[in-house]
């Protein structure tokens, strides 16, 4: 398999008011060609972040100390405001966790999704009506005539998603960034995007990173996924093995919180504390104050480490499932 | 015996104003509405959102008022019941921990409202209570003279439902307590609730848009949908095998953490919409 | 939409009805109009007579309801002094005093919408509190004092500019520009919060990622969002300014109807006063509901309201 | 359990107030002319009425002819200049203080009332502010100071009856956005009156607002005076205000442009001190963005 998008001990800081906030310290993840590639953590963990890193469209505090980023073997670290605006849309796409609040709500459907298509050269303003149609048909926002002409507010969450994705697909990307594209929808709506998204990545062969905070979804869609934690990735590794055999205590313990049916006889088992404050250099696993097998070592470095296709950030060689 | 809590028939709708003069239609939000709740039992409610569970808090918290049916507290109409009867009896714990605590009002200033509320207690008293309660739900004493934004949202929501137990209610409220909440966050409350329906004996209406934390939590479950309940029964017989096609789909659209599944078919063939 | 217009322009009515109610009560109560009128040597049979021929003497509802009635005829009544007819006397000066405001609300807009924009683009940056320092400092400028500081350097130091009178196009330079000066610092300051405000929005990311240049991102999608409260305050400033231009034209010695109001405030000319009065509410009314209209045409979830 | 150290808000509020440069430096203005007004008697070096017509018009003291006895010089009456000054500022702290507490008690409690109870009585309440809002203020109040005479009194009651609306659209839509939140809700349902959520749930959320509010309400406030005065239907002479003082000066604007930028300079100062420190306090109490 191709690698697509190589992310390579990316490190951003975010300068405030009570410090430098050390929002990512050394990511590293590869999303290949035509794979769904899912990053999970929870809030506060830096998978926004990463996946804006991904567009270069990180918060305007932020600062990216080190790393590399690279789009099938582009250089991107450097690339000015230009090139990335060449690369956004045609090769890298996004959709968003608020369908509501992604559209632009003075603008009708068509104009937003076709404004991209024609500033990027790929055809004239019919055209891209024209292929807006065709997606819209695709992604089932009927009837494609009168929804062009309509406004964000006229209509319901699950529809501006397939109009978001629709509007993602308009010049052909190869990577597709989805940030939590599912969360603010009720379930049965959910399963129905995901479906969408599956069929979709199918037809078009492009690659699917979907940052998402639920497992239940990753286990669904995803083939490879990461786990984020505290700014670091601690796992990764294909999904069907780090859901079932996690490698990180860190990943058990999250799996253990899930309260689904699966589980039922199963007592929850909260993860005692909370994330350390993420200022100043962070010494040794951030997990550690909250880990059952934290031992003194864990204040030392930690080295990454692979195990039967797994990459993991701890010393413990078990972890109770 | 009359059961703690018992909603009849209650229909309910929202009137739509069109303007200073209009009259406008009503939009029904809740349409015959009917369940009971027994002492000691924990009714989930869930339901997609507009399905009308909220306004089904709202209604026996009394912020709402039907337009038809009735809602019994001890089998007795609770808008016949005092402002200070009511409080004693019937408490809220709300979504959003950010929303549900003053921002300018100390911990303590916080849990003692609902006892100064109540009128029964000298200052020492509701100090003392205040303390208990702290530990009770896990926070550190330390906290006492902190202001909410000095929080995480987990330790905002043990204040909340610190504040709901402070007059020892017999009834809770809990409208999504713990949909704004990490899953490792949501584990600690749940636990929580664990710990309390044990040593309080708490009787709770508990609404969730989450199948799993309902089964988690509930010995009942009522599915909503439309402003109905389309069906409710006994927790474990429901999840057994549910039988409303609505349930199915809701049940079946719940993903579990388990690789290797494919996607559910989601067709709604009762509603084409 | 049309119920929403139908319930404004209803309430509109409502409220010009008080207004005028209101402005002929404080107008008629606040002193004895006769008496002051017939001078400090008149016997009381000479100011009974002046009361009872102005019509004085009357009730006060039976004096409103026949200025009212006269009004909507188009009467708005004869000034007490020249005897001539006020809608005549307004009619000869408001097209200076309307020059002057709309010209200095074009100004102002001209000059705080950039100063906004790029403020809101370069937040908490040197030329961001530069900005602010202006907009501080122009709110708190008294327009009368800057009138005159503006006559003393243009007109008497450096002598471009006429300092009194309206007879060329130069006459209007300086008091525009106090106009105007008045109307900049509220209208920058709002412009520059509403577009910070769109920046944040989601639908600017979206616009973003999808590889849109900043101008294009900036003119399509953050103005218009961000526009809407400016078009609502610059519906309350031009009122506003037709409001100050008693201050500009009496330091400027405009013939406008904001001069002609403050001569006949000084001798109790009512029924100017009484117009001038209804004629800004109506002004008010009237811009905030060509506000709420364009509004509308630029917000298309407000035409369904 | 390790917690993240999240500060005591208060105290952090206190902090970025005292590292705000415009809020200390508003604040040191506002307070050295509270002083001098308070203690003008004492401070100010001559009778600020007592008029000497052998020593019109002499210059500030830096110019050729100036008397370091008269240090900005005399008017066209020969009084003391800079004792009129420092007793125009009581004028002028006088009217912008009483109308921002008067103007505040209107509007707050009307913003109070339409946004906590909405409904027919918050329809009023938006009437009433329109109603307000369609009057040309300036004029009103000169219609009426004109007709009633001017006299502190009578200013401070008209501008406080005309000057409450910021404060009523302020409050109301504070008061709106807060009857919404879950913890008044929960106050209403542990069995809290109307009264009780108003003064101990939703007041202290407002106050911030308020409070910014009041500073621009007694900037405005300060500049009608002056206008108002500056047209001879305000505070009327011998009484030294600022507005006064440059109307009088207003003839000598050619021959002697520093007696009426001087005066025009201290209110500048003024509103501008009070500007930046109501600009300060909204920074200090909305620490998440300036807006």
């Amino acid at each position: 398999m191709n690698p697509l998008l190589r992310i390579e001990d990316l490190h951003v800081d975010i300068p405030g008011a009570a410090g430098v906030l050390r929002a990512l310290r050394g990511v590293s993840l590869t999303v290949n060609e035509g794979e769904t590639f899912a990053l999970v953590g929870e809030s506060g963990c830096g998978k926004s972040l990463t996946a804006m890193a991904a567009l270069g469209l990180l918060p305007r505090a932020a600062r990216m100390r080190a790393g590399r980023l690279a789009l099938d073997g582009q250089d991107l670290t450097r690339f000015s405001q230009r090139r990335w605006n060449a690369l956004r849309a045609t090769q890298v796409a996004a959709i968003f966790q608020e369908p509501m609040t992604a559209l632009n709500p003075v603008l009708t459907i068509g104009r937003q999704m076709t404004e991209a298509y024609v500033q990027h050269g790929l055809g004239s303003e019919t055209e891209a009506r024209r292929r807006a149609s065709e997606l819209l048909e695709r992604v089932g926002v009927l009837p494609v005539g009168r929804r062009l002409a309509q406004y964000p507010h006229q209509m319901s969450g699950g529809l501006r998603q397939r109009v978001m994705i629709a509007m993602a697909l308009m010049c052909r990307p190869r990577l597709m960034i989805a940030d939590e594209p599912t969360t603010a929808l009720d379930v049965t709506t959910q399963v129905e995007i995901l479906r969408l998204l599956q069929e979709l990545q199918r037809d078009t062969g492009m690659a699917l990173l979907l940052i998402t905070h639920d497992l239940g979804v990753v286990a669904h869609v995803a083939e490879r996924m990461a786990v984020m934690y505290a700014g670091e990735v601690v796992e990764t590794g294909p999904v069907a093995q780090v859901v079932t055999q996690p490698a990180h205590p860190y990943t058990a313990a999250l799996l253990r919180c899930l309260p689904v049916q699966a589980t039922r006889d199963r007592p929850l088992v909260p993860i005692p504390g909370v994330v350390p404050a993420l200022f100043g250099p962070l010494e040794g696993c951030a997990f550690r104050n909250r880990c059952a097998l934290a031992g003194e070592d864990c204040a030392g470095s930690i080295p990454w480490r692979e195990r039967a296709g797994q990459g993991y950030r701890c010393l413990r060689d078990e972890v109770p499932a | 015996m009359n059961p703690l809590l018992e909603v009849r028939n209650a229909n309910l709708s929202f009137p739509t104003r069109r303007g200073l003069f209009g009259r406008g239609t009503a939009v029904p939000v809740l349409r015959d509405v009917s369940l009971r709740l027994e002492t000691g039992q924990v009714l989930g409610i869930v339901g997609e959102s507009g399905s009308g569970k909220s306004t089904l808090a709202r209604l026996v918290l009394r912020l709402l008022k039907a337009d038809s049916g009735a809602v019994l507290i001890d089998g007795q109409d609770h808008r016949d019941l005092s402002p200070r009867a009511f409080a004693a009896a019937v408490q809220p714990v709300f979504q959003d921990p950010y929303s549900s605590l003053n921002p300018k009002r100390t911990l303590a200033q916080i849990l003692e409202m609902p006892l100064v509320l109540a009128g029964d207690f000298v200052a020492e008293e509701r100090r003392t209570r205040v303390r208990a309660m702290l530990d009770r739900v896990g926070l550190p004493q330390r906290l006492l003279h902190s202001y909410p934004a000095q929080l995480s949202g987990g330790q905002r929501q043990r204040v909340a439902i610190a504040r709901a137990l402070m007059v020892r209610p017999r009834l809770l409220i809990c409208d999504e307590p713990t949909s704004a909440l990490d899953v490792s966050v949501q584990a600690q409350i749940l636990q929580l609730f664990d710990e309390l329906r044990r040593d309080f004996g708490l009787t709770c209406l508990f609404i969730s848009h989450n199948l799993a934390v309902i089964e988690r939590i509930a010995d009942r479950v009522g599915v909503m949908y439309r402003g109905q309940i389309v069906e409710d029964g006994e927790g474990r017989t429901f999840f057994a095998g549910p039988q409303h096609a609505y349930s199915r789909l809701l049940l079946s659209s719940t993903l579990p953490p388990i690789p290797g599944r494919p996607l559910p078919d989601v067709a709604r063939p009762w509603d084409a919409n | 939409m049309l119920i929403y217009l139908r319930d404004k322009l209803a309430l509109s009515v409502l409220v010009l009805l008080t207004v005028s109610l209101i402005g002929f009560a404080l107008l008629r109560l606040s002193g004895d109009l006769a008496a002051s009128l017939a001078g400090e040597n008149a016997s009381l049979e000479e100011i009974a007579a002046l009361r009872h021929s102005l019509g004085l003497d009357r009730s006060l509802i039976v004096q409103y309801g026949a200025w009212l009635a006269d009004a909507l005829r188009g009467d708005l009544g004869a000034s007490f002094f020249t005897h001539e007819p006020v809608s005549r006397l307004f009619l000869d000066r408001i097209g200076v005093t309307a020059t002057m405001a709309g010209l200095a609300l074009v100004v102002a807009l001209a000059l705080s919408l950039p100063l906004g924009v790029i403020a809101a683009l370069r937040p908490n940056t040197w030329i961001d509190r530069a900005i602010s320092a202006l907009a501080l400092s122009g709110q708190a400028m008294p327009g009368f004092w800057l009138g005159l500081m503006l006559i003393s350097f243009f007109g008497v130091t450096l002598r471009w500019l006429p300092i009194s009178g309206s007879s060329t196009p130069a006459h209007f330079v300086l008091p525009v520009a106090v106009l105007a000066l008045g109307a900049v610092p509220a209208l920058t300051r709002l412009m520059r919060s509403g577009m910070l405000d769109v920046l944040e929005q989601d639908y600017i990311r979206t616009a973003r990622s999808k590889g849109l240049p900043v101008t294009l991102i900036m003119l399509r999608h953050a103005m218009r969002n961000a526009l809407l409260p400016v078009v609502s305050l610059s519906a309350v400033q031009l009122g506003a300014l037709l409001g100050g231009s008693v201050i500009v034209e009496t330091v400027f010695a405009i013939e406008g109807i904001g001069l002609l109001t403050y001569r006949s405030i000084q001798r109790n000319d009512f029924p100017v006063v009484q117009a001038m009065l209804v004629f800004v509410s109506v002004c008010y009314v009237a811009l905030t509901l060509l506000a709420d209209l364009l509004n509308a045409w630029l917000d298309p979830r407000l035409r369904e309201a | 359990m390790s917690d993240i150290a999240l500060p005591d808000p208060r105290r952090a509020a206190l902090r970025r107030a005292l590292r705000h440069g415009g809020l200390i430096a508003g604040l040191a203005v506002v307070a050295a002319v509270v002083l001098l007004a308070v203690f003008a008697p004492l401070i100010a070096p001559h009778d600020p009425a007592a008029q000497n017509l052998t020593l019109r018009l002499i210059p500030p003291a830096w110019q050729e002819g100036g008397n370091p006895a008269y240090l900005l010089g005399t008017d066209h009456l020969g009084r003391d200049y800079l004792s009129r000054l420092i007793f125009g500022a009581r004028v002028s702290l006088a009217v912008g203080l009483s109308v921002m507490v008067l103007s505040g008690l209107i509007g707050a409690t009307l913003g109070f009332l339409g946004g906590y109870f909405g409904g027919r009585i918050d329809d009023l309440v938006m009437y009433v502010i329109t109603v307000r809002l369609s009057m040309p203020g300036l004029l009103v109040a000169l219609a009426v100071m004109s007709l009633l005479g001017g006299s502190l009194v009578t200013m401070i009651t008209v501008l406080s009856l005309l000057f409450w609306d910021r404060y009523a659209v302020v409050t109301r839509t504070a008061v709106r956005q807060l009857r919404q939140a879950d913890f008044v809700t929960a106050a209403r349902v542990a069995g809290a009156s109307h009264r009780w959520i108003l003064w101990h749930e939703v007041r202290p959320n407002v106050m911030p607002q308020i409070l910014v509010v009041a500073t621009l309400e007694m900037a405005m406030a300060i500049l009608s005076e002056a206008s108002l005065s500056f047209l001879g239907l305000g505070i009327q002479p011998p009484t030294p205000s600022w507005g006064i003082m440059i109307a009088e000066a207003r003839s000598f604007l050619f021959a002697k442009p520093y007696l009426v930028w001087m005066p025009g300079l201290a209110i500048f100062a003024l509103v501008l001190a009070i500007n930046l420190l109501g600009d300060g306090l909204r920074d200090v109490s909305q620490p998440e963005g300036r807006r």
